[in-house]
């Protein structure tokens, strides 16, 4: 039974044109077509759905009143990470990637697509600059599977089955990477001193079956690692493999990995030009040395730069293309499929527009407000850090007597969201370059009226 | 346009955006700000990134856009399997707001009511549309979707105790690659079950293959082909018959909405791609959008964080008790979940049902005139109508002309079309795959397939035409040994201008 | 003094670009290129303008907070018309019109602005069939210009200099006309009966000295007038031109005013697929036969076909340029510059997705809701309709004791903005495809509460 | 892209978007809709729209747009005297929300606090750059806005009841041509005056021409010739003398952005474009924007509505007591003023003053580069700078190679380059205009340059390459006599149907 009208998204479904075209197949009904579905496997009536809403302004009005129920992080004060940061997107990013062609395009040819094998090769190539490595993927899914992809290679590549794992990782990327390797894998966490990897525990445990020793730099508490160079010799005289997960937003300021022993680097590229779309807009980097026995361990496309029949001019093809899935079925890396092409063009624009000094200057800026809000918050009394490291746009505050829980519903009072709890007694907050001093002030403001409201309650109560 | 590479548009102390600067009074707390940076841990080498003005990065990639040919500009049939089909614009208007990009998935339950509705709602709606009992929608693409489908039967069979002995995944040589790529990865040994003469999965080989050491089977219906086989339920009670899960990639599922489920064969957990069926956009190769599936036994082990609605309101909640653990970040990619519920609402039951139909109907239709072509065929189940899509060959052509299918493909680029093999291996010789889905009109099908007789015509009269292709591209054939040899491969500007400049500066 | 920073929209003012291009032209400095500017005239000093704001979040910060201070016609429930109206707008125009090449072009060539041509030429082509007529420009600024050069047209097709004005126009385009051709046409009006024309007023102004008779149908007060015919015989009779200026929306439903014998048909496009922008989108359209004499006398842009050097090709051009003031300055008819093309592009795109069954499916929900709206508004006590006509998406409420100031002030505070106050007692209510029958019978229950209000107040003051 | 007219995808029965339908109560009251409209009045004729699915409608438009040189896609230096400069896509973005885009301007001024500010404050903005006393943002271009100073002056004078007496306005031939047009259009005569032999305006012809039957001079300064006539308060002033006004058209401003402005001249009243000289797009012909400052004499004149400021509240008022009326439609072309404040809040004072110099030394820098191309000159003002602009002249080139400025206009297209002889009559014999504005980059004037001297180098070498451009635009040479000829031409689709086939339905 068709439709009672000709929907938009439907052309042939007029019927006139639906019955043409059965003639033309000599078909007397759609229902023929489906000869070959059993009666038994056929679903009986219509599926259980909500009504239609086929006048486009009925959709709309209907789906902006449901959003119009949030509130946006424009509209709050918000402190929140912990993997999803909320950083300033320069228009130009998404315009680019709003565009029809990017927007829906799929798996063309280098011919048909040109612009859009350059335009990941140049993200490949920009994030490349950035950490000092020759080789980048095409983004895939998130950083999650960038180090879970990461860890499985290095037990490919090494045939050893330990990993070590020396950081406070984000405790979902952690359950990500065991479960992705578990059938060939154990990860062992070496656990942290004082928020940072307890390098004098690493050499007990660093043998020759580890395949990798994994870092997190900055951690889920955004310390960053300041013995990666250590570490990475220890590891390397051992056989094993550098793994760091790592945000890119450090590196106009810091040294990249590569530099201080690395051997794959990976994490997300949210803070490159992402919003935060309620943490569903990720994309995973692996960036490797020009290492064929690393890259051909790759899962990922990489598109590469090749000369083509008019001498000088520069074409792009899949690099190693035989590697993949796509080739090889079972007997490929992993496997290769629609990943987070769009937001690699989109940090690929982002990284143009902001160029050597921009990634300077919003290095600076972050860690400058994130020195400023760790001093201003453990000036509150019944407020410490959790830790002395170098801290990067997160950091853990703990509470003497308060619960962070209280603390955080005390703020949102004044339209503050002050963090994420990471346990009773502590706060993970972030700040970014959206985050001015003004709001860093009020927040401590806010914090130190909670704890004094809950001191004047314990007095209270004593 | 002839556009360059982005590091050549580099012009020094050129800004393409400003960034927020350090207050003077975070100055006086904290000095400056490369100063809290140990020296060990400071940038050492100049950051090569180039240096352009704003409107320069903005024309550069403007440029490169239009040297992409994404489906809103195409006749995208010629990619089958990727069910290209219109992503309505609306959708894309109605995500654009700061009320679902600038929110953050740990902010509190109140703050977010309207976006856990609908990712609330799309559960439920993939609920009703696959017949199952409970549904994910947190992974990225259908692969990563396939992937979980691996890992929850992984985790299903190590929960029995019976992990270790169950270490086989049988799935089909027309089911998409990934199902065998992924069961792989969970460390499944894969059986791969070739059609029969009928060009239907073999039967018979299945039965050889299943044994009390197969964990799963993985199959997509209608494969590859557009073959549906009527006798999945039959396969789906061989593989319980033994203790085994039945797993259905649903990739190919826009030909059978509303007209048969999972469900209705039996199958333990299916899998969705919302950028294919439910018409998210492509994005130039993600982020697509997986929805997972599952029959009650299996809920139990579903990721979290999970959305669940208590009285009015929608709340978030961890992961299931035994749970394989987060398989991606939060509630999965965010933006699709609208644009696929969107495009879901628009429809209703009886316009997802119209879909399946047309879809089926352009198909059939798109056969017709394929048929006729000379040099094109349509292996297996001669004479039986297709559902979603048909797997061609131009095996006749090949031995008439020496053209292939790859080169024709090359050619169709010349006429502004994009045409794909198909997925290795190529069982069916000189394959080509068709999948009009149910966006494009007869003028459009009729136009597809009168250009693909026009070069089947160059390819009898005058083969070198369609074996130099492209002729119209932006770019001219590309030497594939570049891209094979680690020697000679560039995968960054930086490793060009080494290996072939021995430079670090631009060529 | 340069600038302190390079702002990314003026790339050479890198200080080492910018001394490179001084010593290229040998200057010395920029100060030396403003030789011909004399020191008398310079500014001293900066500007007064406040701060900049460089830093593009803080740019979008600041211009998203004042505009968050507006309450848009979304968010309340707008009876709001008077010459702007909200209409639903398919998100597809939007897409178009969006786009980089349409939004940024401006007078390219035919050949390098071939789509531009195509689109305009459309456009025209579009608005022909839905107005039954064979000219149609591209879009002058709006329904009041096209108004006042229709009517002026007709000055000087008849060399005549009086104009009849036969409806009630919107005040504000009758100051338009009036000023506009006040150098050599006077524009008497002869009053409307019961809303519309009062043809038998007509024949006593009617005379040889008559350049136009001008008719708005629907009028300010969405009145429809229904003696098109007879009025056109009666000014043709005497030699007159009938310009008329309309609503496009009505002609999926009602005959085309050229088929009821107007010589010029003008109007607004915003209806077909604009926004409200706060009054700021607007497009004139004016409609013409092909005829020669008035052809020459239209002074804006004319798209047109024109075969090229290659047979079968078509091409695009300017039809008639030289009658221009671009070919001819003050020699050309009036003048013609940057007007509204690219809401041209947008009504285009909106008529090739309404299409037929969509005109006059618009057409019928809106005279169906304005009839319902009618019949609702008047079956309140106190309230009855200013007049009998045939109403189109407007009308006009009068109440018998209430301040329409008041009704409005009272219906405001239930979220409703019930119309616009045209004089102490009358109220012009304006409902579209975007109001729903539930939203008529609350601005109907809103209404009757208020002026139960009233009744209640006078009837504690008597 | 070979798009074909949008009549030729008509496919009957498809559908675009579908439109809310009468609902079933409303029915109940009125009856059937059709039959609310006496018969006389219904449409007799059949709609000849043509009927096509929504992603075709799309597609039609995107490969149109495609099909479109954009100035975000261009080096758009060619179009001299449009000021095309880069206009910045956070604005775009700023502006697309439902608190501008669903306004009414009838909304109380409560609901609307925010957009007022916008007008209020780029009025205050506008008195500072002009340093008038009073600004209306009203006109929706640039020619409007010099109507609108037409109109006033006109009704200055009428005020003062010497309306009738001062009957002429005098302009000078590189002033915009709207200048004389308009004050035609307002029931001027108009008299123009040419260069003296240095190129700048001739003070003694003007000396000649003005007497107390002058309304008004209308100029640009600088000319379109970029030249910048340092006597301009001497017209003034002479004008003032004789009591006519003095208007200024300040369409190139750009180039004197905080350097000079019309209050140091001693004008009266004077005009910008929002969409040259403060970065609105152009819109592929609009909408601009208009800004007309005035002194405080003609404030009174002033069309309404008008914003005001009381306290810390902004609200609307009616016109001036003396208004001219309505000129447009209330407040003006509302997206054009947010995009032209945030454009103007982004660079602030010092940034304005920046965009002047740059665009100078712009100008100046590309004027090095011309005249060094064979065949190119420079007439006029021989060895001065030049402000925001060059017209150049290609006679050396026609007297040597006969081809002129219009056919290298056809070849440039090849080059994706968009070129503009100039405004008529071309007084510079084979005139071309280049204005380089802020926005390109040295390294793109060097491009833009280069092309201009290999296309002058054709011209030299193998003229008919040029004089048989366009060779790579989707169209060739049209036929102009199809478009001056009253029998050829067509408007319309329709009129192309009866005029070349004599039909109604499609050829």
């Amino acid at each position: 039974m068709p439709l009672s009208y000709v929907h938009p998204y439907i052309p042939n479904s007029a019927s006139e044109v639906r019955q043409a075209m059965l003639d033309a197949i000599n078909a007397t009904s759609v229902e023929e077509l489906f000869a070959d579905v059993p009666e038994a496997l056929r679903v009986q009536g219509a599926l259980d759905l909500p009504p239609a809403l086929p006048v486009e302004q009925d959709l709309a009005r209907h789906v902006a009143d449901l959003l119009s129920r949030n509130a946006s992080t424009d509209e709050r004060t918000s402190f929140l990470g912990f993997g999803v940061y909320r950083h300033s997107v320069p228009a130009v990013v998404d315009e680019v990637i709003g565009r029809s062609e990017f927007l829906t395009a799929y798996a063309g040819e280098p011919y048909d697509d040109h612009g859009r094998f350059q335009a990941l090769f140049e993200y490949q190539s920009l994030m490349g600059e950035l950490l000092g490595m020759d080789v980048v993927n095409v983004p895939t899914y998130d950083g999650y599977q960038a180090a879970a992809t990461a860890v499985a290679m290095a037990g490919r590549i090494t045939g050893r089955r330990r990993v070590l794992q020396l950081s406070d990782p984000h405790p979902h990327k952690l359950d990500k990477v065991r479960d992705f390797v578990s059938g060939f894998l154990s990860v062992e966490t070496i656990p942290t001193s004082a928020s940072v990897a307890n390098i004098s525990a690493l050499p007990a445990s660093l043998d020759d079956d580890v395949a990798a020793v994994w870092i997190e730099t900055p951690s889920v508490r955004g310390s960053i690692e300041e013995n990666l160079s250590e570490i990475s010799q220890l590891a390397h005289a051992a056989g094993a493999i550098v793994v760091v997960g790592t945000e890119p937003l450090l590196y106009g300021v810091l040294e990249p990995p590569a530099g201080l022993g690395a051997d794959i680097v990976t994490g997300e590229i949210q803070s490159l030009g992402l919003h935060q779309w309620f943490g569903g807009a990720r994309g995973g980097f692996i960036a490797l040395h020009d290492d064929p026995q690393f890259v051909m361990e790759l899962p990922s496309r990489l598109f590469g730069l090749a000369s083509t029949s008019v001498p000088g001019e520069l074409g792009f093809g899949d690099v190693a293309y035989e590697r993949t899935s796509f080739a090889l079925r079972e007997e490929g890396k992993e496997w290769v499929g629609t990943a987070a092409a769009l937001w690699g063009i989109a940090a690929g624009v982002y990284l143009a527009l902001m160029g050597p000094r921009g990634m300077r200057d919003i290095g600076e800026t972050i860690l400058a407000r994130t020195a400023y809000a760790q001093r201003r918050v453990a000036a509150i009394p019944g407020a410490r850090l959790s830790d002395p490291a170098l801290h990067f746009r997160e950091f853990c505050v703990e509470f003497e007597s308060a619960s962070a829980v209280d603390v955080v519903a005390a703020t949102r009072r004044a339209q503050i969201d002050a963090g994420v709890v990471l346990d009773e007694r502590s706060l993970l907050i972030c700040v970014t370059e959206m985050t001015t001093r003004e709001e860093i002030d009020r927040l401590a403001d806010a914090i130190a009226a909670a704890l004094g409201d809950v001191d004047a309650q314990n007095g209270a109560r004593q | 346009w002839d556009e360059r590479i982005i590091f050549d548009l580099h012009a020094p102390g050129q800004r393409g955006v400003l960034v927020s600067a350090v207050e003077s009074e975070v100055s006086a707390v904290v000095g400056d700000a490369a100063a809290l940076v140990p020296k060990s841990l400071r940038r050492r080498s100049r950051l090569d990134l180039p240096e352009i003005g704003q409107m320069r990065v903005l024309k550069h990639y403007l440029r490169l856009s239009q040297g992409t040919l994404g489906a809103d500009l195409n006749i995208d049939v010629g990619q089958g399997t990727c069910t290209m089909k219109y992503s309505p614009k609306v959708n894309e208007r109605l995500i654009d707001t700061p009320k679902l990009k600038s929110l953050h998935p740990m902010q509190d339950d109140d703050d977010v009511q309207g976006v856990l509705e609908i990712i609330w709602q799309l559960q439920e709606i993939m609920r009703a549309i696959s017949g199952m009992d409970a549904v994910s929608l947190q992974t990225q693409g259908g692969s990563s979707a396939i992937w979980m489908n691996a890992s929850l039967i992984r985790a299903y069979h190590d929960l029995r105790g019976e992990g270790g002995r169950r270490r086989e995944v049988i799935t089909t040589i027309f089911s998409h690659p990934s199902n065998a790529a992924a069961a792989k990865a969970a460390g499944y040994d894969v059986i791969t079950i070739y059609p029969d003469e009928s060009g239907y999965p073999d039967r018979g080989a299945f039965e050889s293959a299943i044994s009390d050491r197969t964990a799963a089977i993985m199959v997509t219906n209608p494969e590859d082909t557009g073959i549906f086989n009527p006798d999945i339920r039959g396969w789906v009670e061989t593989a319980h018959a033994v203790g085994a899960l039945a797993s259905y990639d649903q990739a190919n599922a826009n030909g059978i909405l509303g007209i048969t489920r999972a469900r209705e064969a039996g199958f333990d957990l299916c899998h969705f791609n919302l950028h294919k069926t439910f018409s998210t956009p492509h994005g130039s190769g993600g982020p697509g959008g997986g929805v997972n599936a599952v029959t009650e036994k299996l809920a139990e082990l579903l990721p979290g964080p999970r959305v669940v609605k208590k009285g009015d309101r929608f709340v978030t909640t961890g992961a299931a008790p035994r749970s394989i653990g987060a398989v991606a970040p939060f509630y999965g990619v965010v933006p699709n979940i609208v644009r696929a519920y969107s495009w879901i609402r628009s429809l209703g039951a009886e316009g997802l049902r119209e879909v399946a139909e047309i879809a089926v109907l352009n198909n059939n239709y798109l056969l017709e005139l394929v048929r006729r072509i000379p040099g094109a065929s349509v292996p297996y189940a001669q004479g039986r109508r297709r559902i979603e899509q048909v797997r061609y060959s131009w095996k006749e052509l090949f031995e008439a002309t020496g053209v292939s299918s790859e080169e024709i493909g090359l050619r169709m680029a010349d006429y502004g079309l994009h045409y794909w093999t198909s997925h290795h291996p190529h069982v069916v010789p000189q394959p080509f795959t068709l999948e009009p889905t149910e966006s494009y009109s007869r003028q459009e099908l009729d136009l597809y397939a009168a250009s693909l007789a026009e070069v089947s015509r160059e390819a009898h009269e005058s083969p070198e035409t369609v074996q130099t292709a492209p002729h119209r591209s932006t770019v001219h054939r590309t030497e594939h040994a570049d891209l094979d040899d680690p020697e000679r491969w560039a995968v960054t500007w930086r490793a060009y201008r080494r290996k072939y400049f021995g430079t670090r500066g631009s060529p």
